[in-house]
Formats: C-alpha cells, structure tokens, sequence
C-alpha cells in the first residue's frame, strides 16, 4: 500500500534544514478524548525506540469513556522523555506541548516549560470551542500566552485540504488530523517517517481511513519542512544504551508475559480467573491472547470470584493468578485469608489506583501498601513484591510466581496505575537464562506410623521453607482435605487445642518472615559511604528518586538510596543499612505507608515525603525534598 | 467420567477416617450414606474426584468423604470449583452446599456456574435454616418463621431454589429428599453422569432447629398423595393408583386434576430433555409450599456445552493455529531493536 | 407515591445543574430523557426521590437527576437502595444498573432485593457489554463474541435477564428499548406505580463498544415483524396487522404461529396479573437471541406485601403492644438486684 | 408450681452442716453438649450475681453444633469466678471441677488446680463412654486422679430415682442429671434455692419436665446435705460492691443494649443491617426483639449487602449499624471504603474469633486491629474503637456511635468472643445521666454564590469537626449527589485534579485525627511516678493486666498500666506517658499488632506479650511476662 501515498513527494525533496542536536526533549500532545492522543503518543515513542532513544512515557486520560467533547474533563494527553541518554521518567515539564483544541491548552498550559514551544491547532479555536473549553476570550488573541514561543497551525483545514483529492468527506478528514500533528512533531525532531508509514499501512483496513491517515500525516511532515514558522528543526540522537535487542513495553504487557513466563519457567499452565478493572484490565486481555502458551483465562462474575476460581485451579495444580485494583484487593481480601490458611501457591496482582473507594479510577497511587501487607482478618501473613517501572514488571511476576511456588503461598504483586500504561525500552533478556521456579508436586505417602503403615500428611512441612507438600487431585492415595478452619499441625485435621493453634499460627508467621533469607539484600547505591541522607524508595517512585538522587549529587549532596522490590518480609540487612545515615527518606504516593513500618521495625526517626495526586513525583519534587531534609 | 479403565471400589474406598461431626439424627447422614454407597457404581477413582464445599453444617460433608476435598469459605464453593473443573475437565467435581451457603451469600456464584455450566454436580442441602449458626431462617424459610433472628416471625419471601436455578439457565435441575435413599442414589447418578452443571435440591430434616419441615411431604404416610414422581415421556401423574394428574392449560397455567375428570389423554407428559425451560418453571412452581403436592425426579436435562472443555477446545485451537507458545518469539512480537 | 398533596413540577425541576458525560449517541441519552420528562407526571417530589446506582456508564445516571442519589460502588446499589428503602418507606427509590454491575457482581443483591419485594424501581440498562471499562463481555453478551477479553470469542453462555428476575420470585418485570421514549416512559410509570421490586429490562445501544446489538429488533424496519407488543388481557399478536400470534400447546410449549393456520381463538391471552409466573416465563423465554421476535412491555405485575412496609408494620404492631420503648426498663429486664 | 416440688422436704430438714467461709472460687461444669453444661453455668451465676458476689465468666463449646456424644471434641463446658470482692477474670484454675463424662474429665483435668476438687457422675464411666473418651484404662480406678480430691457422684441413677415417682421415664429422667449437677454445686457454696426453683417453674413448658428438672435440682441439693461425702460446705459472701442497682450481663446483650441506647440518646432510628455469624449473632437476635425502640433489623444475603443496607439507611438518616466478626470485617472492606469517602455516620462491630480464615470460630482472639485500622484500599482512614468487658461493651457502643454521628463516619468497635460470651455483674447507669449523642440534620442551603443565589454544598466542612453537613432525603431543596469518586473540597461535584486529590486525602485524614482532641486522655495507673514498667492494654485483655497488676504490685514490684478504649486514633497524651517509663509491655491475643503501632508513633522499644490459643490471657501468664520484662 505504501506506495500509493504522497511520501514519496518529500523523497524527492531536498535535505530540509539542519538539525540541531540536542540531549533530550519532552513532549506533550494533548487533545480531546476523540482526537486520538493516545495512539499519536503511541507511534511518536515507539519511532523513538527504534530510533535508539531512551525514553520514557506518561499517558493521561479522563475516567469517563468519553466526556464531553472539548471540554477540559474531556481532555486526552499523552507525554513523553526521549533522550540521548539514560533517563527514567517521562519529565517534569514539556519542552513542547501540542494543544489540538483550547481545552487541552486550558489542562496543560500549566504544565509546559516558560519560554516552551506551544503548536495550537487554531482550527479549534472557534466561540463556541472556546466557550466549551470555559475560555472567555481567545487566549490566541489576548496576552494569555506571552512567556511561550507559539505556533498555531490551522492542523484542521490542512488536513482537509490535503485529502480531498482523496475523496474524503471533511468530517472524516478531521478524523486524521492527528496524524498531521504526529507528522509535525515528527519533522521537528527528525523521526525516520518510514515506521510510521508502514504502521498506519498495516493498522487501518479502510483504505480511505489508511489513505487519508498516510497523506495527513505526510502533509504535516511535509508542513514542517515547507512553513518558515518553525526557526529551528531538533534531532536527539540515539542513546548510549547497553548493546542487546530493545523493545518498547509497558507494564501492564510486560507483567502479562512475566505471568507468561513464569507459567513456563515453572512447567506449569497459568490459570487467570479475572474481573475488569482498570488500569488492571489490559493484564486480562493480554494474556486472553497467549493461549497457546496452555493460558486459560476466566472472566469471573465478580473479584471474589476471580480469586476463587485461581485459588481452585490451584488446588488443582496450575499456576494460579489473579489480577485486580484495590477495590478488588479489598473484595478478595477473605479468600486471601482461605489461600494464607490452605498454604496454597497464587498470585494476586493489584495494579494500584487513586482511592479511597472509586476514588480517581484512571490515576496512579501507591496507597494499597497497608491493605496488602494488613488487609485480613486474624494472623494472615503473606509475602509483598512492588515492581519499580514498566519493564520491571516481567522480573518481578517471575519472582513473585517463584516465592508463591516454593513458599505454597499467596502472594501480593503491586503495580500501579503510571507503570502500568507507562512504557520504556526494555533490553530483551535471554530466554535461556531466566531461572527455573518449577517445585515438585507430591507423589507418595510422607508419614510413618509406629505399626509401620504409611499416609500422607498434607501439613507436614518442609524442614527448610516450612512450605506444606502440593499433592493434586489425580494423585493416587494421596487424597486428603483441606479447609479454613484451624488444622492440626502435620497431619492436617481439624484441631482447636490451644497449643496447636499457637503453634501454626507461628509456623505461619514464620515461613514468611523465613522468606527474608531467600531474597537480595538491601543495597545503598551513591554515597554509600558518607551519605548524610539516605532516601528509601519502593514501587514506582523508581524513576524519580533516580532522577532526583543524580540531580541533588551532581550539585555535590552527599545522597544514597535503597529501593525495595520485596516490601514483605523486608529484607534482613535493611535496618543495619538504614542506620548507617542520619537521616532516612521515604518517597511515598500515600500519607507514609512504608514509613511508618520502617519506623516500627528498626525505630528510626524516619521521614516521609508524601504526595496523593493521582500522579507520579516530579523529580525536582524529590530534588526539592532532599534538600530541604538536609537544611 | 474421565477414566477410560473403570476402577473398580467399595464403599470404604469412599469413606474417610474422620468421625461424622452432625447432631444425632441429622437428615445430613442419609445423604452421606447414598453418596458413599454410589460412589463405587460410578466407575470412577477417589482421586480423580474432588469435593468443594463452603460453611454451614452440610458443607462439613467433604471431610468425609475419601477423595480430594476443599472445605472452603462462606457461599464461594462454585467460584472455587469453577477453578478447580475449567483447570481440570478430567477430574470429577461435586459442590456441597446448603440453603444459606449456596442461596443466600453463594447465589451469585451459584447462577453464574450453572450458567456457564460449569461441569459439576452441585448438591444443595435445603433443610430451609442456617444450621450451624444455630437456628436463624434462611433463604428458602417460609414467611412468618419465628427464628433466633426474627422473633416476631420472618417477612422475607422465600426462594424456590428450582426457579432460581432454572431463571440462571441450568441444564439438570432435579429434586430429592434425604428420607428415600434409592431416590437419592438415582438422582445423583444420573446428576453426575450430565456434562455441565447439575443441580440436585435435597429436602434435608435439621432435627435440632427445623424439625419436620417436609413431613407433610415425604413423611410415610404423606408421600402417596403429597409427591409428584417426574419421569420424562410418562404422564404425570400421582396419588393412589396415580388418581391425580397435571394437565397444562392453552391459558397457559399448569393446573393438578383428577385423571377421572379429564381423562388420561389429557394429561401432560414429562419432557425432560426440552431445550425450553419454560416447563420445567412450571412444574417447579406447581408447589408453593410444604404442604401441597410437590414433584421430585429430574426437571430438566439438556445438553449444553461443557464450559470447562469449550475453554480448553480455544486452548487447543489455538496451539495447533500458532503452535505451542514461544516465549522468545512473545518477547519480540510488539518490534524489537538492536543496539550494538 | 407517599406525598399526599401533589407537587407540580417541571422537567427542569428535574435535571441537576451537571453536564452529562456519555458519549455522544450513547443509548443512554435516551433514557435519561424518558425519565427526567415522566418524572412530573408522577405526581412526586424530587426531595423525595432517592436514585441509587452502581459503577459503569449507566450508574452514572443518579449525578444527571436533581434529586437526592448515591452513585454506589460496583453491584452494591440493591443492596444500598434497600437500606435506604426499608428506612424510609415513604421515600421513592429507583435502582440504576447495568448488564455488569446488576447481573455480574451485583447479581445477588438484586435477587434478593426482588425476593424480599423492596419497593424499588430498578432500570437495567442492557447493553450486552461493559461500556466504562471500555469493552469487555458481560454476562448479557451473546456466545462467540469477541472483546478484549474474549479475543477468540466468548464461550460463556448469556443470561437472560428476565427469566433471571422471574426466577427469583420478581413481582413487576418488565422490557422496554432506548429508542422509543413513549414506551419507555409508560413501561417506567407502571413500574413505578407498582408497589414492591419493579425489575424494567432496557435494551440500550453502546455506540461505541457493541454498536447495533439490538438493531435487528429495535431498528424501525425490523420492529413491526420482530417486536411482541405485551397487553394485559390482549391476544399474544405481533407483525404486519397481526398475522403472527403465540399459542399455548397442551404440552406446554409456546410456540409462534400464523394466526390464519390457528384461528383467533387459539391464540394465547396475555395475563400479567396472574401469581403463577410460569406464563412470564414462558414469554420471556420466547425470544432466545437478539435476531428472532421478541416480547416487550409488561411481562408480570403481582401484589405482593412491600418488604419495607411489613418491617415497619412489625415495628408498629409491637409498639402498640408494649408500647413505646423504655430504655431503664430494658436495663433491667434480665433481673437486678440491689447494692447497699 | 413450687408447692407441686419437693422443695418442702428439705425445709422440715435441721440446717445443715456450718458452711466455712472462703473469699473465692473458681467452678467450672463441664459434659457433653448435650448435657447443658451452659444452662447450669447460667444459672449458678446469676444466682451468684443476685447473692451479691463479684463474678466473671467463661464459656466454651465446640464449633459443631453438636460432636459426637462421649467425645472430646464434643465438650462443652463453663467456668465462672465468684468471690466477695472486686474481681475481673473467671479464674486462671478451677478449684472445682464437675465433670459429668469422661471426655469432659479428659479435657479439663488439667486446668483444675492441685489439690482441686473433682466431682464426677461415675454412672457416665462405662465401658464404651471410656473408650469414647479415648481411655484405655478407667481413670477413676486407676492412680490417674491422684493430687485431686475426688467426689463419685452417681448423678445420672439418683436422678432417676428421685425422677422416677413423678412418671418421668429413665432416658428423659438422664436429661435432667444437670440440675442434680447444679443443686449439689448450690449446696456446697450455699447457694439460695429459691431463684433457681422459680426459674425452672418460669422457663419449662412442660409439665413433667419442669417438675423433673426441679426435683433433680431438689435432689441434688439434698444429696448434699445428706451424703458424708463432702468434708466442708463452703459460703462465698457478698462483695462489698458500689451500692446500686445490679444486673449480670454479656458483652454481645451489653452491645446490643448500647445501640439502643445510642438510637434513643440520638434521636435517630437504629437500623441494623446483619449477616450471621458466630460469635456476632447474637447482637443480631438481641436487637431483633426491641422493636418498639423503633430498631429495624435486616438479616442480609451477606456481610456486604448488609453494611450495603446500613449504609443507606444512615444515607436515609438513620443510625446505620452492622455486626459480624472477621470474615465478615474482610468482605465489608470495599463498601466501608465507600462510607469512608460519603463521610457518613456508619458503626460496624467487629466481635473478633480466632483466624485467619474460619479458623477457630467458637474461640476468642484480638487480631483483627489491623485489618480495623489498615484494611481498606486507598488512603481510608476511619476511628477504631475497644470494647475492655462485658458490661464495657454497652458505653463502648453509645462512644462509637457518637463519634460516627459527630465526626460523619465509619466507625469499627472491636469486641472478642472471650466478653462477648462472657458476663458480669454491671451497675446500672442512671438512663438521665446518659449523654445527648444528637446531632442536627442540614435544613438549609449553606453556600451563597457571588451573584447572591445560594446553594447546598455537600462537602463544605465544619470548621471545627471537619465534619460534612449530613442532609437526608426528604428536606427541600437539598438534593444532592454523592459517590466513591473523588469530590471536590466543598460542592462536591466529581473532580479529578491533583490539588483537589490531595487537599481531600489530606482533610479526611485530619477529619479523623482531630479526633484524639475528643476523647479522654491516656491515664496510667498504679505506680504512675516510679514504675518500672508500664503495661499497655487495649480491649479484653483488661481482666487479666488488671488481675496481674495488683498482684505484681502487692508483691513490691513498681507497675503501671494504661488501658486504651480508643484504638485509633490515639490519645494525644500517649507517647508522653509511655516515655515517662523505662519498659513498655504490650500484651495481645495477636502477634503484636498494637505494639508495632506504639513503635511506628513514638519511637519506643515498647515489647510484646502474644497469645494466640482462642483463650484469653490468665492473670498467671502476665505476671509472669511483667516479671520476666523486669528481670
Ligand atoms: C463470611 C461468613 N459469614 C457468615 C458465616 C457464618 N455462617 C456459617 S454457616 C452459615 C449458614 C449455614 O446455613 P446453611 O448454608 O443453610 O447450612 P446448614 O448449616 O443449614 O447446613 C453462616 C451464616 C461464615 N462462616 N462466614
Ligand atoms: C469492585 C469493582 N470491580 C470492577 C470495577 C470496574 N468496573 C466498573 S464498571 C464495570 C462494568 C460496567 O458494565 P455495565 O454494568 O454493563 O455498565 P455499562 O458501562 O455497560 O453501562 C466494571 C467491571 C469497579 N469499578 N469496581
Ligand atoms: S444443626 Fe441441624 S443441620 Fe446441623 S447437624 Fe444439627 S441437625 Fe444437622
Ligand atoms: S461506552 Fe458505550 S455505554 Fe458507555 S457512554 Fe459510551 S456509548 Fe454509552
Ligand atoms: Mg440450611
Ligand atoms: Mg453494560
């Protein structure tokens, strides 16, 4: 198909302007829920990735489906950091912000540099779009936006006239005026137009849609290099990054083939009983896909069920998971006490959101901590894993699987909301050298009685992990049954002596506090020696502390930073580490969860940096708290 | 029902070694007593069979029985074992619950596996009282049940668990009572012989807090007049020497007559295997409480897909589509690039 | 419905001052519409007006209505609009739910809500998918469909919501459609006028994730020929001047006929005020997909006592018999003794 | 009826040997489920309690309805403490014990103190009740009862005999033995006749067995009198107790008859929205006798649907309640979550068993503080609430409900099975002096816009109380919404942006913690200036510290104790008054979830006591752990 578009006019163009060089950019489109911000963001950071950038991204998008169009609820964004160099967040503030219509402006002006590049699709800018967008006069027009270096482009009309001889009706036309701006944006920065080209080629069965998208965005390209509006045109060169195969992930796909992978790596089949819930559901609909990997998938009726049709396949030998949000880590919270009970091996993943409730459904939060390690009834301890960025979501399923596994417990994976739909460049790891995690089921009696008779004993538990034997239905006269209430240590029937019921509670305790032994310890990475500040991070905030840690020492701070991925049991060596600084930080997207249980565990005066607003820490954020702790 | 070489078992083989924990006299050991002495006709193995179970006094029941078992929580037996049959189609999966577990805080699990038909064979204690909270109505009690929780008499319309299952789509929907063993024995075969969801109501007496709720129907000397025996493609018809009959009216309305009156002609017959439950919630209806006659047998048995085995068939259609999954491919399918 | 003078209101009186976020040629527009300009005719006041709802597109309903509401969470409105109805029986509470949050994970609060018969109007927005989290299957949606979450297609057999509703004893049942807002609006006052659980199917249009589901039904050409118009007390009769019609068949099966091949006679009278809900059953099982003739209006419509209602007569009855509650004599009814 | 009894016979009879005066004594019955070992417990101590003793009571019985008759499993038994002075704990050891079977003298032998009196019925040791028992030999003929004063009773063929003129059949006769039981036990601690015979005469229906329990109860007392058996006849004397009006109660009617009061001290209707469930039911049966306090009770489909309802009815204006124990506690996370972000007056009673899962349903535990406090997903924060007694439980309930009511929130109350089961003597509160909980609905608009029309503004907080205006359908002109979404600080519309996000996260937390200003400081008591040690208690665990306390005391060593109702939030006080000691002792029927609190807020070494048997602490136990702590 490719041919037939216009790209072929620019091949015969000359060069275009010189670009200049710079080390890195972020960019901002932001537009109505309809106009496609989403895949234009999309397309932008994946060129990127296979132009070698490094990068990182921040999509943004309301929790109604679509609210009403134009108006600032109704507002779509989509930013990210490309850069010659390693970086791990999407930026604080935009160098440029695309606006397509005056809502996006209105939403995100705010956000874009002083002095930044401000591309407006003056198209949209009629009374009544600026009237939905709550705009009195036009900010086009009036000195609203002084401080900015503006370029409007009518993206609209253009796009119009650019595929009319096409035959496209201007309704349907407007429908592709992101790919001008893409094609813009995309002549800006020097991104090979190639990829995108054969992309749209590939997505769009329309031919008239695929047409009028390729000439669109063509015609913006071409915009770019005929318009004189523009006195600079950028390139950011490709990044030093280690030498290996790179794909572009983000972490909800990259903890679906973790789960993927672990299912293979443990011999097991995967078995995902689910409830829709975002930003947890894309996890559904990846793995519905990977059938062929011997993954089944279930759609449940509720998130107790979900969890309940995992902890049964279970039972019955797979490897069983579950994937939800924190509403539905609170709904699944009793049968996480039956799986605690049955010592049973499941994965329960909850991809955090803004709370209390229903809170800010399509925001990120770090607040379902306390719920995960706190969040049952009785003494029902089990094991806590935070995945740090969008790629580290595959290790971290994998890790999570095996402590499930070895442990014959459940475990709590937590994700959240910004790495979940973020994305990075992932190095891809060499299949070959990912750990295997199978464990054996049981097979034979493994109790002797004094008259020489044998039977199995389903809680007679391994001397080193204190993991209880898995012996699943089909096995020959291994029968037994298992249940909630309090069983007898060993032999597994029911028991409510005192003594017994002290002594498992303990054992319980005991097998996840022994889980500490058998993870990484704690690292201080930077000033590890003279530090006078140490800032203890988990979970997402990752990108931040990294960034803000390198900013605040190459301004000669004496900063180090310990980032936990097991946040249950911690481990050993984390309290001896902590001490070694004056002061500890701990970076939270909640009032201080984590805080507060190092301040319990090693009774240090730790401090908490607290931010709930539905997004992830700037790094100057962080720079700033560093500094203030050292004042 | 998975095992090609029948095993070949006796009763004990199916009965563990835990002591039967209900009140003297519970109607729960009849049903205990026909299962395990079923269980060796089936031609099938202890451990190929699972039994899943939530809370109340008859969800104790897979404690004893010799097999693979879960005694799990409060009304979540289906979810539970929903896992377990779509996990394993080759294992043999029975759901134990009662008229608190699986109607009150287990409905929804309870409709939703019958459903997707889910293959299991689903056993509803209805001894119409939560047991083994000692004594507050249930569901299925009747209006006006003075209970430790309405002491002034219950003014909750109860549910016909027939209609429930047959509004959610069952495929096997039958009724039984813990007096008749033989009934009983027929009944859970034939409930465990249908691929799907099979859904056997049990009258159970709970002798301590409900004592001879459905004696006017399946007492001895009840039983003549009071219990209508299905049997599909026979006329129904009951009483001493069958003097009573069931006809369904053009209006619609399905009506008891005496044969005599009408004639034997007229009478309705049994079909079963209908596609359309809309006779079946008739006859399900026919009684509206404890104390006018009531038919027991098989209401409906239909063949509809196993949900268990239509989730492995996409399993297997898609294996031999793209092959066995390959996880280095998986890793590259979203575009890769190299860095040297 | 408890105001004794009428207050006279407008739509606007009706409408809350937030803008309405669907997308544009959502179904639920329409509904919306049909509700906020019955609303006046019923004679009520929006002070007494209490909309509860769930999550998902539809439960956003209660923020569009100026009167009091609660947009719940996920399943949960029965349950809330029961507590809130069995409080205060003088208020009018109205159930806003979707295929996914009333019959997936609310499915069994909404059983029980029509088997206590709660005084509420519930609205079920059908639209065969779960719209907010934009575009899985839902427990509405047909077998083979292909979401996001059933990229292979759904094997999950379907509910069929009203026999769902029937078979949990619902006293008022109901279907109704998006694009005819005068029947709506007389199938909502009906169920509005009912005393008790009113359950109204509508089948409503997700323009945006399953576009058209119910256009071979509801689409102006198909409607004449595919849409079974219910009448109390009026032969079942439907298409180009009633040449097809229902009968009743002796062996209790309802088929559709030519009313030329049967005679006038033959054809089936509907009866929605009979207790016996085998009939509604019937009918609403007439239609087994979204291509064939299917039955609207009023399926069912009983008296049967407002669980609120019999609640508070409790309460009455025993104020009246031990008079108005005396907190030191409760203190003391378990036997005192004094201390020096 | 009494005339009809032979009670007459012993009135003709001499006096009776001279009754030794003692201060205490520990009794304990137990037999046979069936054996209604917990009516012959109930009834010795309320005739205790109107005799004027102090007392403190103990049951236990398996979680079956009824085990197999004859065995261990199936024990049930009662153990009450009565004494003539201020006791709280039903006594670490029994000093009699009445075993009416073998496996009752199996199973609680060996709580009885050395040199204890042991009362067996030796018509119940036959052969096979032995060897369901699980005894080889027949422990009364063999040496295995040495160390114990041993009394062979035939109660069962006495029984009988005495039964047999009245008609009564032998095996119906047998089911009267425990009022032979309870008439023997009346005579030794010379307990009145009267109350007990009148209550027989009230409480049996029928005929012959009203006049055959009575007449057991007459024989019983008799065989006392008669037999040489008993060397000594004991009298326990009145306690000299603060005069007033007595009743003996149980923590579950205790609570139950708080919300009562609750409702009539708010002016609101109490709606009880309830699932079932041990050991919560019976606040439920309670409450759903006293309708004409105009107390709704709904039994719910289950535990959700049941705060569900309470949730709407405190939405509709009534006082919303709910009660269950763990499980229940788990599955009402999600919609306590909802009530949290509604800010509406909610109280949710948690009467906590032993777990995780079903655990030990029938026994005691205090684990579930963390799931109170820390189980909710998002940032949900709510006030926790500690029932210390039975009787405590009655303020307890009318405390919670008047912060929810204030305040315009959830509220949990904790209580255990150990004082929900159990009773105690409780003076009667003067109804006049009980404080006015009410508060009053929003009746007008409450926000006056620039252009001077007004508004309702659901979220417009109380300056003082950060409290929300709690406007009930029904008043005109205050329709309003309200949601799980996050709302803007005031109108309450949804809103989404991260100001507003954090500016709410932030208010409902300071909401919450600004109620420590409104409750009563933390007081130490004991050696408050120079203790060594300082035990710090929260729920039922008071009987036994307070038993421990004095006892430690009187033996010279310096102990404090502070003793918290209210969990969350703290008494502003706390970490102040803990500091002033050199060891903080923290004992829990937990893994020490309240110590790791104290630990996280104040920085302090604060130590743990843990007990997880179902049982609750013996006064024995911690004073063994203060001691140690000080050695
Ligand atoms: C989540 C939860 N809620 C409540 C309970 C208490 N409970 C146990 S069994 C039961 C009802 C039992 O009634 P039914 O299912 O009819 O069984 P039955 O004892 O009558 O055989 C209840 C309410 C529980 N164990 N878990
Ligand atoms: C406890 C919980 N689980 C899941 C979700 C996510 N969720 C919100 S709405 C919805 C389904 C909506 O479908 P439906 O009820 O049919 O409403 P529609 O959007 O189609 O009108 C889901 C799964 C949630 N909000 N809360
Ligand atoms: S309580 Fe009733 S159902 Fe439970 S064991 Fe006893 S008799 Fe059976
Ligand atoms: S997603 Fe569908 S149901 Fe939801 S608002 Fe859009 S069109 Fe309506
Ligand atoms: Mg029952
Ligand atoms: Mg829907």
């Amino acid at each position: 198909m490719r041919e037939e578009v216009a790209m072929t006019d620019t091949a015969e163009r000359p060069a275009g302007r010189e670009a200049e060089s710079i080390t890195r950019v972020v960019v901002r489109f932001a537009g109505d829920s309809g106009d496609g911000m989403q895949l234009t963001g999309d397309r932008f950071t994946s060129v990127s990735a296979t132009f070698g950038n490094d990068l990182s991204t921040l999509p943004e998008y309301p929790a109604e489906i679509r609210a009403p169009a134009g108006t600032v609820n109704g507002v779509s964004s989509f930013q990210v950091q490309i850069s010659d160099h390693d970086i791990t967040t999407p930026g604080d503030e935009p160098s440029v912000l695309i606006a397509m219509n005056p809502a996006a402006l209105k939403a995100d002006l705010g956000r874009l540099e002083s002095h930044g590049l401000l591309i407006v699709n003056s198209d949209a800018f009629g009374e009544r779009d600026l009237a939905k967008a709550g705009y009195a006069a036009n900010p086009l027009t009036d000195d609203s936006l002084v401080g900015y270096r503006v370029v409007e482009v009518p993206m609209t009309s253009l796009t119009q006239k650019a595929t009319e001889p096409l035959g496209v009706k201007p309704r349907d036309a407007e429908r592709s005026k992101n790919f001008f701006a893409l094609g813009l944006v995309s002549w800006l920065y020097s991104r090979p137009t190639e990829p995108t080209v054969q992309w749209i080629a590939e997505r769009f069965k329309d031919d008239l849609v695929r047409l009028s998208n390729a000439t669109a965005f063509t015609a913006g390209y071409n915009f770019g290099e005929t318009t004189e509006q523009f006195e600079h045109r950028f390139v950011v060169k490709p990044a030093r990054m280690p030498a290996g195969e790179y794909t572009n992930i983000s972490g909800n796909v990259a903890l679906a083939w973790g789960l993927v992978a672990a299912g293979q790596l443990a011999k097991l089949p995967v078995f995902l009983g689910s409830y829709p819930i975002t930003p947890a559901s894309d996890i559904l609909h990846e793995l519905s896909k990977h059938k062929h990997f011997g993954v089944r998938t279930v759609q449940a009726e509720d998130e107790i069920a979900a969890v309940g049709m995992a902890l049964g396949a279970a039972f019955a030998g797979h490897l069983g998971v579950t994937t939800t949000s924190g509403p539905g880590v609170a709904l699944k919270s009793e049968t996480t006490s039956l799986a605690v009970s049955l010592e049973l091996p499941l994965l329960i993943i909850d991809v955090q959101r803004g709370g209390p409730s229903t809170g800010l459904p399509t925001k990120t939060e770090a607040a379902d901590l306390n719920i995960a390690i706190y969040g049952r009834h009785g003494e029902a301890p089990l094991p806590v894993i935070a995945a740090y960025s969008p790629a580290h979501c595959f290790e971290a399923a994998i890790e999570a699987a095996r402590i499930a596994l070895k442990y014959r417990t459940p475990v709590i994976l937590l994700s959240d909301g910004y790495i979940a739909n973020g994305s990075e460049p992932w190095r891809l790891p060499d299949v070959a050298s990912l750990p295997d995690i199978s464990v054996p089921f049981a097979t034979e009696m493994n109790h002797t009685n004094d008259d020489g008779t044998t039977e199995f004993w389903p809680y007679l538990r391994d001397p080193e992990t204190l993991a209880r034997p898995w012996a699943i239905p089909g096995t020959p006269s291994l029968m037994h049954r298992v249940g909630g209430l309090e069983k007898q240590d060993g032999r597994g029937d029911i028991n409510y002596t005192p003594e017994n019921h002290q002594r498992m509670v303990t054992l319980r305790a005991a097998k996840i506090a022994g889980i500490a032994n058998d993870i990484p310890p704690a690292v201080a990475v930077g000033d590890v020696e003279d530090a006078d500040i140490c800032v203890l991070g988990w979970g997402s905030t990752w990108a931040a502390i990294d960034a803000a840690v390198q900013r605040t020492r190459r301004r000669g701070l004496k900063v180090a930073w310990v980032h936990l991925t097991h946040v249950n049991p911690l481990p050993p060596n984390l309290g001896d580490v902590l001490k070694r600084y004056p002061r500890v930080l701990v970076p939270e997207l909640n009032l201080g969860q984590m805080c507060r249980i190092v301040r319990a565990n090693y009774l240090i005066d730790a401090k908490s940096v607290s931010k709930v607003q539905g997004l992830p820490f700037t790094s100057r954020e962080l720079e700033d708290a560093i500094e203030g702790a050292l004042q | 029902m998975s095992d090609t070489i029948v095993p070949v078992t006796t009763k004990k083989d199916w009965t563990s070694d835990q002591e039967v924990r209900w009140c003297p006299g519970c109607g729960d050991y009849g049903i205990l007593l026909a299962v395990q002495q079923l269980m060796p006709d089936l031609g099938i193995a202890p451990e190929n069979t699972v039994f899943i179970s939530g809370i109340g006094c008859s969800s104790r029941f897979p404690y004893y029985m010799n097999t693979y078992g879960m005694h799990g929580i409060h009304g979540r037996a289906p979810a539970i074992a929903t896992g377990v049959a779509v996990a394993r189609p080759d294992l043999d999966v029975w759901v134990i619950t009662g008229d608190g577990d699986g109607l009150s805080i287990g409905g929804n699990h309870l409709i939703h596996a019958l459903r997707r038909n889910v293959n299991l064979t689903i056993l509803l204690f209805n001894n119409r009282i939560y047991g083994l909270t000692k004594g507050q109505y249930s569901p299925t009690s009747e209006v006006g049940k003075v209970t430790k929780s309405t002491p002034f008499g219950s003014v909750d319309p109860p549910f016909n668990p027939l209609s429930v299952a047959l509004g959610a789509e069952a495929s096997f929907v039958a009724r039984t009572h813990d007096l008749d063993r033989k009934h009983m024995m027929d009944i859970f075969r034939r409930a465990h012989d249908h691929r799907g969801s099979s859904f056997v109501e049990i009258f159970q007496n709970c002798n301590v807090f409900n004592d001879g709720a459905f004696d006017d129907i399946t007492s001895r000397q009840a039983r003549e007049e009071m219990m209508i025996d299905l049997r599909h493609g026979q006329p129904i018809r009951f009483g001493a020497d069958g003097h009573k009959g069931v006809v369904m009216g053009t209006d619609g309305l399905l009506r008891i007559v005496e044969v005599a009156d009408v004639g034997e002609d007229a009478i309705l017959v049994h079909d079963a295997y209908r596609d359309d439950p809309g006779l079946a919630f008739a006859l399900a209806r026919l009684s509206h409480d404890d104390h006018s006659a009531t038919p027991f047998g098989v209401f409906r048995s239909v063949d509809r897909p196993d949900y268990g085995m239509a989730v492995g068939r996409q399993l297997a259609e898609t294996s031999s589509k793209k092959g066995p999954g390959d996880l280095s491919a998986l890793l590259r399918s979203n575009g890769t690039w190299q860095v040297a």
